[in-house]
């Protein structure tokens, strides 16, 4: 956040009232499509696609990462790139189950 | 000469000066000594705890060593008093030597390198280098040395209750640590998170203080690497930490809510089926702690390399060779090393995907180590080398380095690991990189900073004898691991192995070894004697008595508390290492010295 | 060099590949060993300050280094390319077929090694975890008609050998780590899970099983026996144990 | 000497250090949880039986808690912009809404367990409902830092709006920060223990 013009936060706080609705129709969204008991991997999909948007939401305009400094992507960059790291835990302990059989 | 800052000589600092002493003098002791928010002060609480605890855990482990060498026999002295529980006769029980292992890894790992190589030197060290007046948060950096402290007092607390510490190796496998029914184990994973909050906290601060505090014309390949050593280090704290701090907590709920996260179903201990809802997973435990160790192992040694660097470039009275190269080799291995965790896993039952995959991602970080090892070598090509202590210690540390890497290859090759997996000769590999490797450049770090602390500096004569003794003891102790480990001997072996047929051969190594580290500590009593005695007796030395280049020396000794570190802000011109620049009448050229 | 490191013997058919690869690393250590290290000892003498008072701003200008850097890369990537997968894709992929293996379960437990055999139906009967005891380590169902001929030991593992060895390893309790030093076997049983591996004996003799990972406070005797005999040496013994067993019933 | 960047921003960094800190801390923060939905994920797949979550689960609760999470959210960078618009007395009832709406959170979330707990079904009934306390419990953690922190910055600490405006405001965008960090967290542990 770079200005602090009283006029440039009214703009910004009706932005983070549409996201808030935004927010609340996905809530919404996502409790409903599990009420279709769908198949455990396309409710996984969807939920997570749901959530994922529903977070970026929340990360780029409430935590204003629409327009960070470059520094603070860098380091998120790096979180996400060790995240993905991680991730791959559970694909290695069955990675090896699959390949043994 | 550069009287931008060496404000006590300057009239220009006489006003400060007396400022700083305004701000001071509202404190009372216990603010000013205990909970100070001073960078120096904390550096300097840290690197006490931290050798308190190294003296320590190579206490736990002179015990050991004694049942190693001499399996079953009660131990002279001090086994009377280790308790009935513990060693009845003086003879001590698997038990408490599982404990000691345990309690020697974590404490040398958690409570004694790290603190002392990035809370101790980091702290005291980083922020003079980069000209700040302070780290960037002072009140979270007391949090930190205080949680720290607090985790230390768990784990010490931790011998004294009933069924004594945790006594499942530093790793902690489950089921293993959760099925064994003392509390050890409970207070270990609680003293953890204690740790690693402190961790955070400081790598945190750290990385916001180098990028955020760094005085004018100090860009980042102006760094000393020094400081490029903490600044990556912080980064695997930072990243790697929280993972095990979850995996802390999982364990932690299958000890105390009894939840099975690492306990498969149908486990049966003592042919009694357990009670138990089943359905966990142990190898999660393994991919959670060597996703956080081994990162750890790189927080171990990237500290000590970053000292050794300085000591080299200061001693050989010339820059770095390939400092740039340093810093790029330097950043690959922090970021591959959150890559290579499963080569600790190898015998778990691994496929060929993931294991040619480790096996490689493994190779590829050994790479940067040779080049960072390379170039501290070429440095010394054309310099003109003094041998004072400091130098001596971190001469050392690149053969001792060396060999401990290079025992890492046939480690990190799955094939020969079949072989080496678990035995001897894996203790012996690590200790060289951490014991004659990173203790010894932590010495080199002592013997050098010392005048900046304290205005004098150690005794030569005393210092020469340290480290001659620990130099030759200490390889006593663990050359001949290899041997064992290639003979196929055991690690964590109560009996060091008698009862094995394969390992008679090299048994009598063990005694060898024992004799070793027990001249090893007396060589420690050497250091111990200077150290204190120098504070004292030492001879009296000016602000920057190597003639060094790096910040730090040019702010005055012991630097005023209370966020002042230099009287006025020093401004930076060149780079960390201009030693014997041609044509100039020092051989030396300080980096804010204008011209 | 295998005799300078004083490996112990080698007893299986892939062992000669393992020593192979130890013996290459340890051939490349060795050279950097001594390579960088005559480098060190040199400068360190040459560079004294009392032989060289003026330091070279310089330094080293050539790129020998460099060279060095890119060889040891090219020769790891050798090593793992051509000798390390290899190796280990012939341990975990290529099994042998069954039929044509000598077939043992083996069962850790704080702090003995349960061997099961599957008896001459080839089958291994049922095993359930109520049923174990100190009688019954294994648990195994003896109402299961393939249960009837199995054979258990306890601590003592034998086999034939020139025949390849298929071993499911599991464990009741906590994890434990397999290891025959001479046959270069060593593989973690980890509770809740049956891993199989396998090797082929080449050489007989009396040796003794490991527990390589810590176990509890036992760890340190957790020792077996194994034994690899010749064929008709495992036959005899195999007879004995079936009269033992219908002795027993 | 004072510590400088704690309120200006660096110029070549763009930054001030609290900023940077707490994006940081919000990195390590991502490690945590990431590393615990691996688990969650390696545990399920692993698993022969795995419960729907709506099945063991109170959905309209916890959808309930959404709602009010998100409003926290809301609440929470409106406080922050009434300081930026010099609105004081917004900031309090903004700032003092996203507390109360933490504690609602926290009150729904005490029947939820109090439910389980009184059936007999703690964290040891099942690798699904350990993962559940677990995570929820961490996450429930997490909430009450926040709304000490935001307690603090509501009572005592305003007194800094008085001396160093801009620097509370700062403040202000660092708890916010962190708070719709938990909001997120919460997004994601939704769906993945209720829903699927
Ligand atoms: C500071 C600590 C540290 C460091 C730096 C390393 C560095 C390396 N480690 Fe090590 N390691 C540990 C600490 C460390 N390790 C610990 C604590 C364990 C055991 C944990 C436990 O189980 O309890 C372990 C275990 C361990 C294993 C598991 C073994 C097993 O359990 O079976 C493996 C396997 O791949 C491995 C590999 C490596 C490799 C490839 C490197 C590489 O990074 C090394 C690269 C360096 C070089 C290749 C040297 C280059 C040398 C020259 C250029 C020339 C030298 C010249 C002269 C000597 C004159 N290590
Ligand atoms: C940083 C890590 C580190 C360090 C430095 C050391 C140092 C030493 N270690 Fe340790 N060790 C481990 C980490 C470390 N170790 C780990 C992780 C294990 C595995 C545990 C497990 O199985 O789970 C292990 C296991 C281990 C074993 C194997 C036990 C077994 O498998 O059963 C042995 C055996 O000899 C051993 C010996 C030693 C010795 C003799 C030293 C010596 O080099 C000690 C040297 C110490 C000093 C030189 C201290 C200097 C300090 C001072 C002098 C203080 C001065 C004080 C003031 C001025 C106030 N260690
Ligand atoms: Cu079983 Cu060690
Ligand atoms: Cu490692």
């Amino acid at each position: 956040m770079s200005s602090g013009h009283a006029d440039d936060i009214r703009k910004h706080v009706k932005t983070y009232l549409m996201v808030f609705g935004a927010l609340m129709v996905l809530t919404v969204v996502t409790v409903a499509i599990s009420y279709l008991h769908l198949e455990v991997h396309e409710a996984i999909m969807i939920a997570l696609a749901v959530a994922t948007v529903k977070g970026s939401l929340v990360a780029l305009y409430f935590m204003h990462l629409n327009h960070e400094r470059k520094l603070i992507y860098y380091s998120l960059a790096l979180t996400a790139v060790f995240f993905a790291f991680l991730m791959i835990i559970p694909l290695a302990t069955n990675l090896d189950k699959i390949v043994q059989k | 000469m550069d009287n931008v800052t060496t404000a006590g000589h300057a009239p220009a600092g006489a006003h400060a000066h007396g400022h700083a002493h305004a701000h001071d003098h509202e404190q009372s002791f216990v603010w000013k000594y205990v909970f100070s928010q001073d960078h120096k002060v904390i550096g300097i609480q840290y690197t006490i705890t931290a050798l308190l605890f190294l003296l320590f855990g190579f206490a736990l482990m002179a015990l050991m060593r004694w049942q190693l060498a001499y399996p079953m026999q009660p131990i002279p002295v001090i086994g009377g008093l280790l308790g009935m529980a513990n060693a009845p006769g003086g003879i001590m029980l698997p038990e408490f030597y599982n404990q000691l292992g345990a309690m020697h890894g974590t404490i040398m790992v958690f409570l004694g390198v790290v603190p002392l190589a990035v809370g101790g030197f980091g702290n005291y060290v980083m922020p003079l280098m980069i000209g700040a007046p302070d780290m960037a948060f002072p009140k979270l950096n007391m949090a930190s040395y205080w949680v720290y402290f607090i985790g230390g007092v768990v784990m010490l607390v931790s011998f004294f209750i009933p069924g004594g510490a945790a006594q499942s190796g530093w790793t902690s496998y489950p089921p293993l640590s959760v099925i064994t029914a003392t509390d050890g184990q409970t207070m270990w994973l609680i003293g953890m998170i204690f740790l690693i909050t402190s961790s955070l906290l400081g790598s945190m601060n750290f990385i916001v203080t180098i990028i955020q505090l760094r005085t004018k014309g100090l860009h980042f390949f102006r760094l000393p690497f020094f400081v490029w050593a903490q600044f990556v280090t912080s980064f695997l704290l930072l990243l790697a930490f929280p993972p095990l701090e979850a995996a802390g907590v999982l364990q932690l709920m299958d000890k105390v809510a009894h939840t099975s996260f690492f306990l498969p179903s149908g486990l049966v201990v003592g042919n009694k089926v357990m009670a138990i809802a089943g359905g966990g997973n142990p190898l999660l435990w393994q991919h959670l702690f060597w996703f956080l160790a081994h990162p750890e192992v790189y927080v171990l040694i990237l500290p000590a390399m970053g000292i050794v660097s300085e000591i080299i470039a200061n001693n050989t009275r010339k820059p770095l060779w390939g400092y740039r190269v340093l810093i790029y080799a330097i950043i690959f291995l922090g970021f591959m090393s959150f890559v290579v965790w499963a080569h600790h896993m190898f015998m778990t039952g691994m496929g060929t995907t993931m294991n040619s995959f480790f096996q490689t991602t493994t190779m590829i970080i050994s790479i940067p180590s040779v080049i960072i090892l390379s170039a501290l070598f070429l440095s010394l090509y054309g310099g003109s080398i003094r041998y004072n202590t400091p130098m001596l210690f971190a001469l050392a540390f690149l053969p001792m380095f060396g060999i401990g890497g290079l025992t890492g290859l046939p480690l990190g090759l799955a094939p020969s690991d079949i072989h080496l997996h678990d035995t001897y000769y894996v203790i012996g590999h690590f200790h060289y990189v951490v014991a004659p490797g990173t203790i010894f450049a932590l010495f080199a770090g002592i013997y050098y900073w010392f005048p900046k602390v304290t205005g004098r500096q150690m005794n030569e004569m005393l210092g020469k004898i340290h480290f001659v003794g620990s130099f030759i003891a200490i390889n006593g102790i663990f050359f001949p691991m290899f041997i064992q480990g290639l003979h196929g001997v055991n690690r964590r072996l109560y009996d060091g192995g008698v009862q094995y047929a394969h390992a008679q051969p090299v048994l009598h190594w063990n005694m060898f070894m024992s004799m070793s580290a027990w001249t090893l500590m007396a060589f420690q009593i050497v250091f111990i004697v200077n150290f204190f005695w120098s504070i004292k007796g030492g001879k009296r030395v000016g602000p920057n008595p190597w003639n060094a280049t790096t910040l730090e020396w040019t702010a005055t000794t012991s630097p005023p508390l209370a966020h002042g570190n230099f009287e006025t802000q020093p401004e930076v011109f060149r780079g960390p290492y201009e030693y014997s620049v041609p044509g100039r009448s020092t051989d030396y050229f300080p980096q804010n010295q204008r011209d | 060099m295998r005799e300078f490191l004083e490996i112990p013997i080698a007893a299986s058919a892939h062992a000669g590949q393992i020593d192979q690869m130890t013996e290459l690393t340890h051939w490349l250590m060795a050279f950097l060993f001594v390579g960088w290290g005559s480098f060190f000892i040199y400068t360190l003498i040459r560079f004294r300050s009392g032989a060289n008072p003026k330091a070279s701003y310089e330094g080293v200008k050539s790129h020998f280094a460099s060279y060095i850097e890119w060889a040891v890369a090219g020769i790891e990537l050798v090593l793992i390319v051509v000798f390390a997968i290899p190796a280990w894709a012939a341990r975990v992929d290529a099994f042998p077929q069954e039929s044509q293996a000598t077939v043992i379960r083996v069962v850790a437990e704080q702090f003995a090694w349960n061997v099961h055999y599957p008896g001459a139906d080839g089958q291994f009967g049922r095993a359930r975890p109520d049923l174990m005891s100190a009688d019954n380590p294994l648990g195994i169902d003896r109402t299961d008609p393939a249960a009837k001929d199995d054979i258990t030991t306890i601590n003592q593992l034998n086999f034939p050998i020139n025949k390849p060895v298929i071993v499911h390893l599991s464990s009741k309790d906590v994890i434990h780590s397999f290891s025959l030093i001479q046959m270069r076997v060593k593989q973690d049983s980890i509770p809740g899970e049956s891993i199989p591996l396998w090797f082929t004996p080449t050489v007989t003799g009396d040796w003794e099983i490991n527990c390589s990972q810590l176990c509890g406070l036992g760890h340190y005797r957790m020792r077996g026996f194994y034994s690899s005999k010749t064929q008709e040496a495992y036959d005899t013994w195999m007879k004995e144990q079936v009269a033992e067993l219908a002795a027993a019933q | 000497m004072e510590i400088p960047y704690t309120v200006e921003v660096r110029p070549d960094t763009g930054l001030s250090n609290g900023k940077l800190g707490v994006w940081l801390f919000l990195s390590s923060e991502v490690m945590l949880f990431a590393a615990l939905f691996s688990s969650y994920i390696l545990l399920r797949v692993g698993s022969t039986e795995w419960p729907h979550g709506y099945e063991e689960l109170n959905v309209p609760m916890a959808f309930f808690n959404t709602i009010v999470l998100i409003s926290s959210s809301v609440t929470m960078v409106m406080a922050w912009a009434s300081l930026k618009m010099n609105e004081f007395a917004k900031f309090k009832l903004y700032l003092g809404a996203t507390i109360v709406l933490a504690l609602v959170f926290l009150v729904v979330k005490y029947f939820e367990y109090e439910h389980h707990l009184v059936a007999g079904e703690g964290p040891s009934h099942s690798t699904f409902l350990a993962i559940y306390f677990t995570m929820t419990g961490l996450h429930g953690l997490h909430i009450l830092g926040g709304i000490i922190v935001n307690t603090y910055l509501w009572g005592p600490g305003n007194k800094m709006w008085k001396t160093e405006p801009e620097r509370f405001t700062n403040r202000i965008e660092i708890a916010g920060l962190y708070w719709h960090f938990v909001d997120l967290v919460w997004i994601f542990l939704f769906p993945m223990l209720y829903l699927l």
